[in-house]
């Protein structure tokens, strides 16, 4: 489903991704730790084109979006991603944040987008909030939104950056309940996290990056318990 | 006001309020940066004459008049044309200068040959002025545009987008006379006028002015900077040199 | 009542209210259009090409450094010296305003787009949306919001500003109040009822902005 | 070379290098006398008094409410209409620059002291300096640095500010390139050195308060 | 030293101290501790005057401070202030934040303030500081600078005002150890803290507040183990 050869990416001199490869499968979950500034965010981003390639391949369902003459917007609708900080549209209510892009991107009308927008807020337990401007909602609840503005678009894949790391810790648990059931229906998704309760429960697989490679890859119990490089027992022994 | 203060003042310097930009009666020279012209020679002589010290600031023509007015300055000397209605406010001088009105157009202007074809144009002019008075007491179908300086008024005209300019008959000519405006005098010299010197009402300083005025007069020094400025004697005296 | 619809104060006010329906026209329709170029250049100025941005820095630099007055000169008798294209004062004054109104704008736009958090570009581009369309319906929005307070500061600099059109007899609020002294010699009643015109527009202007600015804080 | 010196470019600058001292003059002199008055009202503005507070407030918004170029013919033709009282015309320009200048640097001195953590005068007072001390030796310095960027910026705008004094004949850069120009109809020429020479100052100081400012901001 | 009688104190209409009974005995160390807005921080500035007291009354070395004819800088040169988020003067350098008082309040030159202030600087281990600006400094060092600047002027009494908990874990125990060694030599000490391990080592007593009243004082150990009201139990038990 994707398959990332040699990714390289570069701000001006500095290197941060340094030929990353790898393999996801359809409905796979996989999930990223590593230390900060590894290069996890810039990973991800690539994988959406939220920052452009400087060099190798990376193919999305077969297409290999390195290639200038891809049609972004195509791409970014076929993969979700849901950020840190939310980035929830303060000026839109929740329902019209959940419409916007199909509207504007499918061109469905108002109608067909709440038809496709309703049964997603029911989904993440927030039904009661469609009318609701973002600010009312707590940090969890933002995060629940944004999970499904991005299911809105009917994505094949879903990215998601930390996105529980900015919540309260009381909070946490319902956007990760939202998480669990997407893999359950066989989402296809990448995780960077630094919940290791869920990389065990829901990861098929745990990459390790350092220092924009990958240094290790295993299923989740294995790392966890037996991981085999010395700078993945080092960082997860601070973590965990 | 400044009047009883300036009297009372032991060294006799007195301030004197100009036009800021009236050719050939006052101006500033391009190259010195100095105020020069007819009125700025007449009144320095007339100073050295009657034994005072004179301080001449310039402004606009609208200024020199409120500030006569309202007793601001001791001497107004901008080309002021006498008027009754201005006598009720301001004291004057004996005239030291005939002037009028008169018309300027655009070189290429054959529409406008007198006042009588102004009707409906665009005529400028400068604030405050008797042009001002005349064109709204005498074509009140012209459409009258007032400028703060008059030196906006002619480019107006320069560029076209006045029909004419009417103002005081020797800053007509002077304009006229540089070709860069491109402009020419029309119809004949408007409402006879004479300029004189102005001071605040009841100023102890009119009748030592005049004095002094006819002694110019009579010894040829007047005739001399009038030759200057307008190349001719207006009395036909001897030069006093 | 006589002693008041003799006063100046009472009688400068046909003149005034002629020349005030002038400023508001020339400041509103000036400050339309200066929206729509400073809308242009804030945009130029937030461009990555070097040419585009250079131009739109040229053009805010050279207006916000040079008086407002020299350009309405510059503007009416300069152009028309160079060209020979002559434009009536009215329309000098609304293009003086719209120019210069428009580089103090393109700086609002620019810091407004500027400020809104880098996140919404990208909530915008990862839901499908065009650079354009995630610009349109996402960031000038936002942005739209936070620029009402400095746009309606500007409103009462420009309304301020086109007192100076005077010099080109433009018959607005000051000069018309210029016009009844330079006839009755009553500088001081005339300049206070202009002042007091000015300020009846401004303050509440001003204090509504002041709201608006508190609001938007929350 | 005939061709060059013969040019109204070149033919203009003696004009415009006597009218830039006079801009300079007033200018400085105008805004040192606005900084201190800026000082006082700022203060006034801070102040927990509603009549020191009031005052200050009515000067303010009086000011910043109304053009400078009424203002300028305020002090120079009403007062005098007025009192009797008479002022030449540069003390003129200069008492209009202060006052002008002082409203708006009233509100920057009160902006700088207001960012200055509260914490700041408490530590002061706990370590035994009176109001007074705090204010001077704590707040005061601290203040000062952020105020740079804007007082920087008000030179600029009263630099500017000072053209319109040629409607009193105050004989200012415009005003000299205004005056070169009525005796030998090159506005265009005129206008653009005027204008060229405001920038050679506007743009530098423009630059500079960049730079400082990013230096401040780290 | 310190006596308070029925100390009231008002923000316009919401009265945050209802009437607080204290004695502080000389050399004595009493740490404050109570829910967040019970008013511990308002306490403590009415002991300096930084808050106008609107009634009652506060006895310092038998002087009545609430009284207005009080000379208020003269009192606090007695009485030393630290604050959670240090204040220090960002403006001047290390050795000029501490002989500041000194010179202006005391009237001492340059070189006698820096006799007091050099071996202050020693005394909380940061002398090769001296000429470096606040920013320059970590969160624990500019505490313990904060703290030699009250003590420079030569206070009876030293408050502080949750000194450490702007702090990142590592770097309190450093503030702590210079706190000790201050109630090792006598200094009298009222200190706000969440530090129960402070308090029990180094408290001599201990005052619970909530409501603006104090609710409870014990010694540590009572106050600690064995809680007499219920408000406290209920705030030690979340605490603990
Ligand atoms: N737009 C950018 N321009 C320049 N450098 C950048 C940019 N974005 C990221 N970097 C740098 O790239 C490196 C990797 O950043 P990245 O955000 O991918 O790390 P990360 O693993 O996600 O870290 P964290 O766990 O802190 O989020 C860092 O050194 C960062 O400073
Ligand atoms: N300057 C002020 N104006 C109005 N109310 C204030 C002011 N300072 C404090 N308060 C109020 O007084 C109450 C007590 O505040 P105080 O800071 O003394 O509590 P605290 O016990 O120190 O709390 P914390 O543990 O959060 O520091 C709070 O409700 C607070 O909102
Ligand atoms: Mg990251
Ligand atoms: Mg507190």
């Amino acid at each position: 489903m994707i398959s990332v050869k040699n990714l390289h990416k570069s701000f001006g001199d500095t290197e941060v991704l340094k030929g990353i490869e790898a393999e996801i499968a359809e409905k796979e979950v996989v999930c990223v730790i590593g230390p900060s500034g590894s290069g996890k965010s810039t990973f991800l981003r690539c994988l959406n084109l939220l920052e452009e390639i400087t060099s190798g391949d990376v193919y999305i369902e077969g297409d290999n979006i390195a290639d200038k003459k891809i049609n972004i917007n195509e791409v970014r609708s076929r993969v979700g991603m849901v950020f840190q900080h939310f980035n929830l549209f303060p000026h839109r209510t929740v329902l019209e944040n959940i419409t916007l892009g199909p509207i504007k991107v499918k061109g469905m009308n108002k109608q067909e987008a709440e038809k496709v927008a309703l049964p997603l807020l029911e989904k993440v337990g927030l039904s009661d909030k469609a009318h609701v401007y973002p600010e009312s909602l707590s940090g969890g609840q933002k995060q629940r939104v944004a999970i499904a503005r991005s299911l809105a678009m009917e994505p094949r894949i879903m990215l998601f950056d930390e996105p529980t790391s900015a919540l309260d810790p009381e909070l946490v648990g319902d956007v990760l309940e939202v998480m669990k059931d997407l893999a359950k229906e066989g989402m296809t998704m990448v995780v960077v996290t630094h919940e290791m309760g869920f990389a065990k429960e829901v990861g098929d697989r745990v990459l390790f990056m350092d220092e924009g490679i990958i240094m290790e890859e295993d299923t989740p119990d294995n790392i966890f318990d037996n991981p085999q490089n010395p700078r993945t027992q080092e960082f997860l022994s601070k973590v965990l | 006001g400044g009047t009883e203060a300036n009297n009372a003042d032991a060294t006799e310097t007195y301030t004197v309020a100009t036009d800021n930009n009236f050719v050939p009666f006052e101006f500033m020279n391009e190259e010195t940066g100095e105020m020069e012209g007819f009125d700025i020679d007449l009144i320095k002589a007339i100073a050295e004459e009657a034994g005072f010290e004179i301080n001449i600031e310039s402004m606009k023509f609208d200024g020199v008049v409120s500030g006569m007015q309202s007793g601001r300055f001791d001497i107004g000397i901008a080309g002021m044309t006498i008027t009754e209605e201005r006598k009720e406010t301001i004291d004057f001088s004996d005239p030291y200068y005939d002037a009028g009105l008169m018309i300027a157009v655009s070189e290429d202007n054959n529409e406008i040959e007198s006042e009588a074809d102004l009707a409906g144009k665009k005529v400028g002019t400068r604030s405050g002025t008797t042009s001002e008075q005349y064109i709204k007491d005498n074509h009140p179908d012209a459409e009258l545009v007032t400028f703060p300086g008059i030196v906006e008024a002619y480019m107006d005209l320069e560029s076209g987008r006045l029909d004419a300019v009417m103002y005081d008959v020797p800053n007509v000519q002077y304009y006229v006379a540089n070709d860069a405006a491109g402009l020419k005098t029309v119809g004949e010299i408007l409402q006879g006028e004479q300029y004189g010197i102005a001071f605040p009402q009841d100023s102890e300083l009119v009748e030592d002015v005049n004095t002094a005025l006819q002694t110019l007069i009579d010894n040829g020094t007047y005739d001399d900077i009038y030759e200057e400025w307008f190349g001719e004697r207006k009395y036909g005296t001897e030069s006093s040199e | 009542m006589e002693f008041i619809t003799e006063s100046h104060y009472y009688r400068v006010m046909p003149f005034l209210l002629e020349g005030l329906v002038w400023t508001l026209l020339i400041t509103v329709v000036g400050l339309i259009i200066g929206f729509i170029l400073g809308a242009i250049f804030g945009f130029a100025r937030l461009s990555h090409n070097k040419i585009i941005y250079g131009i739109a820095t040229v053009y805010v630099e050279a207006v916000r450094g040079t008086p407002i007055l020299a350009q309405i000169l510059f503007i009416y008798f300069g152009l028309s010296d160079l060209t020979g294209i002559n434009i009536d004062k009215i329309s000098a004054s609304i293009i003086a305003i719209a120019i210069n109104a428009g580089a103090y704008i393109a700086e609002i736009v620019r810091g407004a787009v500027y400020s809104i958090d880098k996140g919404q570009m990208e909530a915008g581009r990862s839901v499908g949306l065009t650079r354009n369309q995630t610009m349109r319906y996402i960031i000038w929005p936002q942005a739209f919001r936070r620029m009402i307070p400095p746009l309606g500061n500007q409103f009462v600099i420009s309304l301020k500003d086109t007192s100076l059109f005077s010099v080109i007899a433009v018959t607005e609020l000051l000069y018309m109040g210029q016009q009844y002294y330079g006839s009755t010699f009553a500088a001081f009643e005339a300049l206070t009822m202009v002042c007091l015109m000015y300020l009846l527009i401004t303050v509440p202007t001003a204090v509504y902005l002041r709201r608006v600015e508190r609001r938007l804080d929350v």
